[in-house]
């Protein structure tokens, strides 16, 4: 296995392997955030999750066209901006989502899993009667799509930066958002207990669409970012549905820390298995191996040990 | 394969011709088939050219259109439909087929292989469809041609594809795997001297064999090596693993058969990780991408690519600067033409043809006169029906531009005879 | 094994279970002897609860030992307890609110509690008679086909009770057992629980200091996990360590 | 006690309309195309019983029931492969004798795995067995360290992702994302005939049944009660004394092994087993039929195949841009407007009904079940 290379190579594979897994890493972080807060704090299972980023990935293509059309002097910075669009357009949906369906099924969680189930059927067909059958190409502005050789086989993508940046400040926003504000602490109260975070005058009502919302604004924000490094078509959600799941799961669903770690955990191991085995063969074995963790630890990484 | 339907063809007797003589034949056929024939119905009694009861009327027949239009192939497969339809237009406005209109029937095969076979059974039991246009990917294919040789339809399949397989129920309107594959691989040796190659793909049929294929060649005709094979789920979308890996071996080439949102991912992971294509170091030669392809990926993203196929959309042939300007027109300005799009818009003309040459729309008095049929009409230029049911073709590679369309930079002499059971690369 | 010769039925020594560093119930120790009703009190978050947790094994214990008739319950899963003779209701009504009276009292009838036992099992006279003996017992014979959902809450602390009973354990904890009940009900629980406790060891959580006098046999004081104070009713009354903790907080 | 007896009135009647519908009706009504669509249909039917046990009944929801579906549809196509493979037929292979797909991909010999399925008997058993090992190994792990819920649903949708990946990427065992198709005889009878299929469909029907009458001796033992008991109150009925994981693994077998013979079915209707039926949308379908047909019942997890499956061909033949905001919206309005399906439709609605109508001193306790419940 090891055989082929000589120690400079192999350093270098560590290096670029590490950092490869540090961009998937980003990547788990930026699909799984969104779910984490509306799975982990209110136990909605959201399959539509895949085509909420889809529609972040549309918006970026419509902000791209429109800057190219009538701004095409500050194309370069069209991105910071669509990002921010994506982040209302997906999260107004979810205000609406939440709204029209989510909010009469939080007894019933399996169910919210069969009603957005339909929805993401619905908005695939949407997208693809407005937007075509077709993958969109979304342009991406010069500055991102470099790199950066560090030596002369160590080259760093600057496209990776840019989602691992992204993927800190989201984290910590969200992190910020649940932990230090008075928001996030309504959102954890009633988590704890919806009754009584009732009782106490908070109004559970806003507290769980603006949840929902923000879950869904992430999940497009991290479709917006992903137009530079993967397709943008109709059903291309459900690529990410699987693993982004698994993540959350993975991490201990009630706890953002946990996503994080799982997100890391399961990104290096199949970032380094990609290498050594075949493609195929790397993704079942990471699947196997989380699956059969899970078997052994099912609430995940990172879970409070409750008294009942 | 494992009927009679699939014994291998007798290979002397194509190999044999004198292609010089085709082409000539062929040059000679365009003129006349640019006349429309005026063939007026009434000379042909639906009682005669229709003995075995198709959807035949006296002033209509009815074939099915088999695409998915919905699900992860559509994003494919609607060029496909928009070519055929195309087509059929134009036949109808030249007077249709035997005097009759083309009507069709279009059913949905939602990416589903299940859904194509349940589909292509109700176009040929339910319907009755004289021929049917469709089917995209290997698996719905193979999964329709049972029914296929059960109910003795005729199938027009436009993709290119894997080979190994000869159906006397299918006519190949795109290229089996060694015509796409050899001319290129040949091409990229002599030229820029390619010595060493690391071949990836997507992980399913037609990627595994075409990557056989080209293996076989690259060892043991051009002399040079393969440094790396690997291949990745469907729909995968991190490659930057395997970006790495090629980055550490230094291929001459990578040979890439990656498909649909692969794609998109795989180029822009490319091109971000330093990877520039117009260099060519590595070249990147890929028989995947078509200018449909390129609209996802962006042409900023794979400027500098090289696919080797038989049709591009910048053929400056007068028959194609024909059938990009009607093909716009019908679907809009902004649309781009593939080579399975053009593929698939030789269908109806070649199944146009064989009825004629039949004088009827019987399926096995059209399957008879199919080999030999000729269309000097193909937006690709003259093709010809060879007796394994695949098509005669020129072969071509294609320079990716940032605007989303190919520079033609070679393509073969001849045209390329289809091989469907290659011996050696087995 | 001292099985046959142990004074005591159920002995709890150095139980501990922490969770995540908080130690909800601390080196906790207590004897409990054949046809005794021992009775836990202690103020809310004293860990009574946990306690019954650990012992019928819906909690895992972190540390020490629960060792009824000599058998060690702290490695038995819960049917395992429960077949071993331990039963247990929670502070809740927990029934089967979607079955009749009768099968949820069916249900707990001790057989066919295989997969096997369960597909074949038949419901005959003695399984009948039984069923109908308990609930006379519980104060339900006339509501047999009802469905559980339609009862009051009262009611379905009786059969829950009624649920325990057909098992026939050797050892019955009652979590608060007359919580949240009328007057009336009250009565008529306490009437039935001094009725059943007679030929069987019996641990009750209760807060309502005269049910408590009533019934108990001996009484345990918790706080904070630990044991603050233990014997008769009198003498856990009179404890200053006990009048401090209810009174001085 | 109406619970106690295998057959309340009501159900005898559900049972006997199903029968008419299946056995008389259908293949009054439908020509010899539509009928083998149904036939297929009914496949999934198998799978929506299944989950009305497990989902409905014990409230384990699985979203891998496809991987089930597939196994068995699997160890079906594997033994009409070898049949369908002899030297004659593959005389222009590399190596004759051996699927088409193996010699594609360079295999020279038949893998060892393979060779059982030569044997009638032993395919017959695998169909049903091999989804029933793998759904005990999954249960075992999963069920003994309580893993239920919404975790259970998605390790098992993982499972489904796994599977599909493995046999597309083995394809020289498992002829990869085509499947394994062209198959053409069992035991020397042609299966591509029409009367082959309207034969299969007859059989396929008493399967169903044979399945149906399983399912309800199991809702109507102890066993029964014991899965809604342990969906409402997990606890308690730990606390009754019984291990509740070895009946989770049960039903979560047993439904294994009905999606199993499904998959076989389909597979002899069909003619090829591909992928595309293991994997997650297929699995989600598979879900959906129960729960239009309604979870609590098993004739209307039948009724859910039927009605969702012929809705999605006519849908797609006549709208086939459309007919995916159909079923979208389809699956919305269940969950949202009718939890318990047609079942719930038929029993709360049309029900009490009728039976008013038809006998008014019926004791409303014991009058109020539907067929379908």
């Amino acid at each position: 296995m090891f055989a082929d290379y000589s120690m400079s190579e192999l350093g270098a594979i560590f290096a670029m392997q590490g950092f490869a897994g540090l961009i998937l890493f980003s990547v788990f972080v930026l699909m799984a955030l969104g779910l984490a807060i509306i799975f982990g704090q209110m136990g909605v299972i959201n399959m539509a999750h895949g085509e909420f980023m889809i529609l972040g990935a549309y918006v970026t293509y419509l902000v791209s066209n429109f800057f190219a059309a009538f701004l095409p002097g500050i194309f370069g910075i069209y991105f910071f901006i669509a990002m921010g669009l994506a982040f209302v357009v997906s999260g107004g949906l979810g205000l609406f989502i939440e709204w029209a369906m989510i909010r009469h099924l939080y007894k019933r969680p399996l169910d919210t899993l069969l009603a957005t189930w339909g929805l993401s059927l619905i908005l695939q067909q949407l997208y693809r009667s407005i937007f075509g059958a077709r993958e969109v190409g979304v342009t991406i502005p010069d500055w991102m799509m470099g790199s950066l050789p560090l030596t002369d086989l160590i080259e760093v993508p600057i496209n990776g930066i840019f989602v691992m940046v992204l993927a800190v400040g989201i984290s910590v926003a969200v992190y910020v958002m649940m932990f230090r504000s008075g928001w996030g602490k309504q959102v954890r109260a009633i988590n704890q207990n919806r009754v009584m975070a009732g009782a106490v005058g908070i109004n559970t009502e806003w507290t769980d669409r603006l949840t929902f919302g923000i879950g869904c604004g992430v999940a497009g924000v991290a479709g917006s970012a992903f137009t530079m490094i993967g397709s943008t078509g109709p059903t291309a959600g459900q690529l990410y549905i699987v693993d982004t799941f698994l993540v959350v799961v993975f991490g201990g669903a009630a706890s953002l820390l946990g996503t994080i770690a799982s997100a890391f955990s399961i990104s290096q191991a199949q970032s380094i298995m990609e290498f050594f085995l075949s493609g195929s063969m790397a993704k079942v074995l990471t699947l196997l191996t989380v699956v059969g963790i899970l078997m052994l630890r099912p609430q995940g990484l990172f879970a409070l040990k409750l008294r009942k | 394969m494992t009927d009679e339907s699939s014994k291998k063809p007798n290979q002397s007797q194509s190999t044999g011709m004198n292609r010089r003589a085709v082409l000539a034949g062929g040059t000679a056929l365009t003129a006349s088939l640019f006349m429309p024939k005026n063939l007026m119905a009434a000379d042909y009694p639906t009682a005669e050219v229709n003995t075995t009861g198709l959807a035949v009327t006296d002033d209509t027949v009815t074939i099915g259109i088999l695409h998915s239009i919905t699900g992860t192939m559509a994003i494919s497969e609607t060029g496909s439909v928009q070519a055929e339809k195309l087509a059929i237009d134009q036949i109808n406005a030249q007077g249709g087929i035997l005097g009759r209109k083309i009507e069709y029937i279009q059913e949905d095969g939602a990416s589903d292989w299940p859904t194509f076979a349940e589909k292509a059974k109700k176009l040929l039991v339910n319907d009755k469809v004289a021929s049917v246009m469709g089917c995209w990917t290997s698996a719905s294919r193979k999964a329709v041609l049972p029914v296929f040789e059960q109910y003795n339809g005729f199938l027009y399949y436009p993709t290119f594809y894997e080979g190994l397989e000869q159906s006397p129920n299918v006519i190949y309107t795109g290229q089996e795997a060694t015509q796409q594959i050899i001319a290129g691989l040949d091409w990229v040796s002599e030229t820029k001297g390619a010595k060493t190659f690391y071949l990836l793909g997507s992980d399913y049929i037609w990627p595994r064999t075409s990557n056989k294929i080209a293996r076989k060649h690259i060892e043991n005709f051009l002399g040079a090596k393969v440094v790396g094979e690997e291949y990745y789920p469907l729909g995968h979308t991190q490659f930057n693993s395997v970006i790495n890996k090629i980055r550490l071996k230094k291929p001459d080439v990578i040979y890439a058969i990656v498909v649909g949102g692969s794609n998109v991912a795989f180029y822009k992971q490319l091109k971000a990780a330093g990877i520039d294509m117009t260099k060519e170091d590595p070249i990147v030669l890929t028989i995947s991408v078509t200018e449909d392809e390129i609209r996802g990926i962006g042409g900023e993203n794979i400027e500098g690519a090289y696919a080797c196929m038989k049709y591009f959309q910048s053929l400056t042939n007068e028959n194609n600067m024909e059938f990009v300007k009607s093909f716009k027109e019908m679907w809009g300005d902004d649309m781009v033409i593939g080579d399975v799009t053009q593929a698939a818009y030789l269908g109806p003309w070649l199944w146009k043809a064989a009825v004629e040459k039949a004088g009827s729309f019987d399926v096995d008095k059209v399957r008879a006169a199919t080999p030999g049929i000729e269309l000097g009409t193909a937006p690709e230029g003259y093709v010809k029906v060879h007796d394994n049911h695949h098509l005669w073709s020129k072969t071509r590679v294609g320079l990716a531009k940032a605007d989303g369309q190919y520079d033609v930079v070679y393509e073969t002499a001849e045209l390329v005879e289809p091989d469907p059971f290659p011996e050696g690369y087995q | 094994m001292n099985k046959m010769n142990d004074k005591f039925l159920l002995r709890v020594e150095g139980l501990t279970v922490s969770f995540d560093g908080f130690k909800a119930v601390n080196d906790l120790s207590f004897y409990v002897e054949p046809n005794e009703c021992r009775v836990i009190i202690g103020p809310n978050g004293a860990g009574k609860t946990t306690v019954l947790d650990l012992i019928c094994g819906r909690t895992k214990a972190t540390d020490g030992s629960v060792k009824f008739k000599g058998q060690e319950l702290l490695e038995m899963r819960e049917d395992q307890i429960v077949h071993a003779g331990v039963g247990r209701k929670f502070q809740t009504p927990s029934v089967y609110e979607d079955l009749t009276v009768f099968e949820n009292l069916e249900l707990s009838y001790p057989k066919g509690h295989g997969v096997f036992g369960a597909l074949t099992f038949k419901r005959d006279e003695a399984v009948k008679s039984r069923i109908k003996e308990i609930a006379a017992t519980i104060f339900l014979d006339g509501m047999l086909e009802e469905k559980a959902a339609y009862l009051s809450h009262g009611q379905k602390q009786w059969l829950e009770i009624g649920m325990l009973l057909i098992q026939d354990p050797e050892l019955l904890m009652l979590d608060e057992p007359v919580a949240g009940m009328s007057v009336a009900e009250r009565k008529k629980t306490a009437e039935l629980l001094n009725r059943i406790i007679k030929d069987r060891s019996v641990i009750v959580i209760e807060h309502d200091m005269g049910f408590v006098e009533d019934i108990a046999t001996r009484v345990t004081v918790l706080h904070q996990g630990k044991t603050l104070s233990e014997g008769s009713m009198e003498r856990v009354q009179n404890d200053p360590k006990v009048i401090e903790v209810y009174l001085g907080h | 006690m109406k619970t106690n007896t295998l057959f309340p009135r009501a159900d005898i009647i559900g049972f006997a309309v199903l029968a008419v519908v299946i056995f008389l009706l259908l293949p009054a009504v439908l020509d010899s195309f539509r009928l083998n669509l149904f036939g297929k249909y009914l496949t999934y039917a198998f799978v929506a019983v299944g989950l009305a046990l497990c989902w409905g009944a014990g409230g384990i929801l699985s979203l891998g029931q496809g991987v089930f579906f597939g196994l068995g549809g699997y160890c079906m196509a594997m033994f009409l492969k070898l049949e369908a493979s002899t030297p004659e037929n593959t005389a222009i292979q590399s190596t004759p004798g051996i699927p088409d797909f193996m010699d594609w991909n360079q295999l020279t010999a038949l893998p060892w795995w393979w060779e059982p399925f030569y044997s009638l008997p032993f395919t017959i058993l695998a169909v049903v067995m091999v989804p029933v090992v793998f759904a005990f190994v999954i249960g075992v792990a999963m069920f003994k360290r309580r893993v239920g819920g919404v975790y259970f649903a998605i390790i098992t949708q993982a499972f489904a992702a796994i599977l599909t990946i493995l046999i597309i990427g083995q394809q020289g065992f498992t002829g990869g994302v085509n499947g394994i198709t062209d198959l053409r005889t069992l035991w020397g009878w042609d299966i591509r005939t029409d009367e082959a299929k309207e034969i299969l469909y007859y059989v396929n029907g008493v399967l169903l049944f044979a399945v149906l009458f399983a399912a309800q001796f199991v809702r109507k033992s102890k066993l029964g009660r014991l899965l809604i008991a342990m969906r409402d109150q997990e606890d308690r009925v730990r606390f009754s004394g019984y291990d509740v994981a070895s009946f989770k693994i049960f039903i979560f077998c047993l439904g294994a092994a009905f999606a199993g013979i499904g998959g076989a079915m389909f597979t002899l209707q069909v003619g090829f087993m591909s992928p595309t039926l293991v994997g997650i949308v297929p699995s989600i379908e598979m879900v959906i039929f129960c729960a239009v047909g309604g979870r609590l019942s098993i004739l209307g997890a039948v009724y859910g195949a039927l009605v969702v499956n012929w809705a999605k061909t006519t849908f797609s033949e006549s709208f086939p841009e459309l007919w995916l905001l159909g079923l979208g919206g389809l699956f919305i309005a269940v969950v949202m407007l009718f939890p318990n399906g047609l079942a719930g439709i038929w029993s709360e609605q049309i029900a009490p009904r009728l039976t008013k109508l038809i006998s008014k001193n019926t004791n409303p306790a014991t009058g109020q079940g539907a067929p379908a419940e």
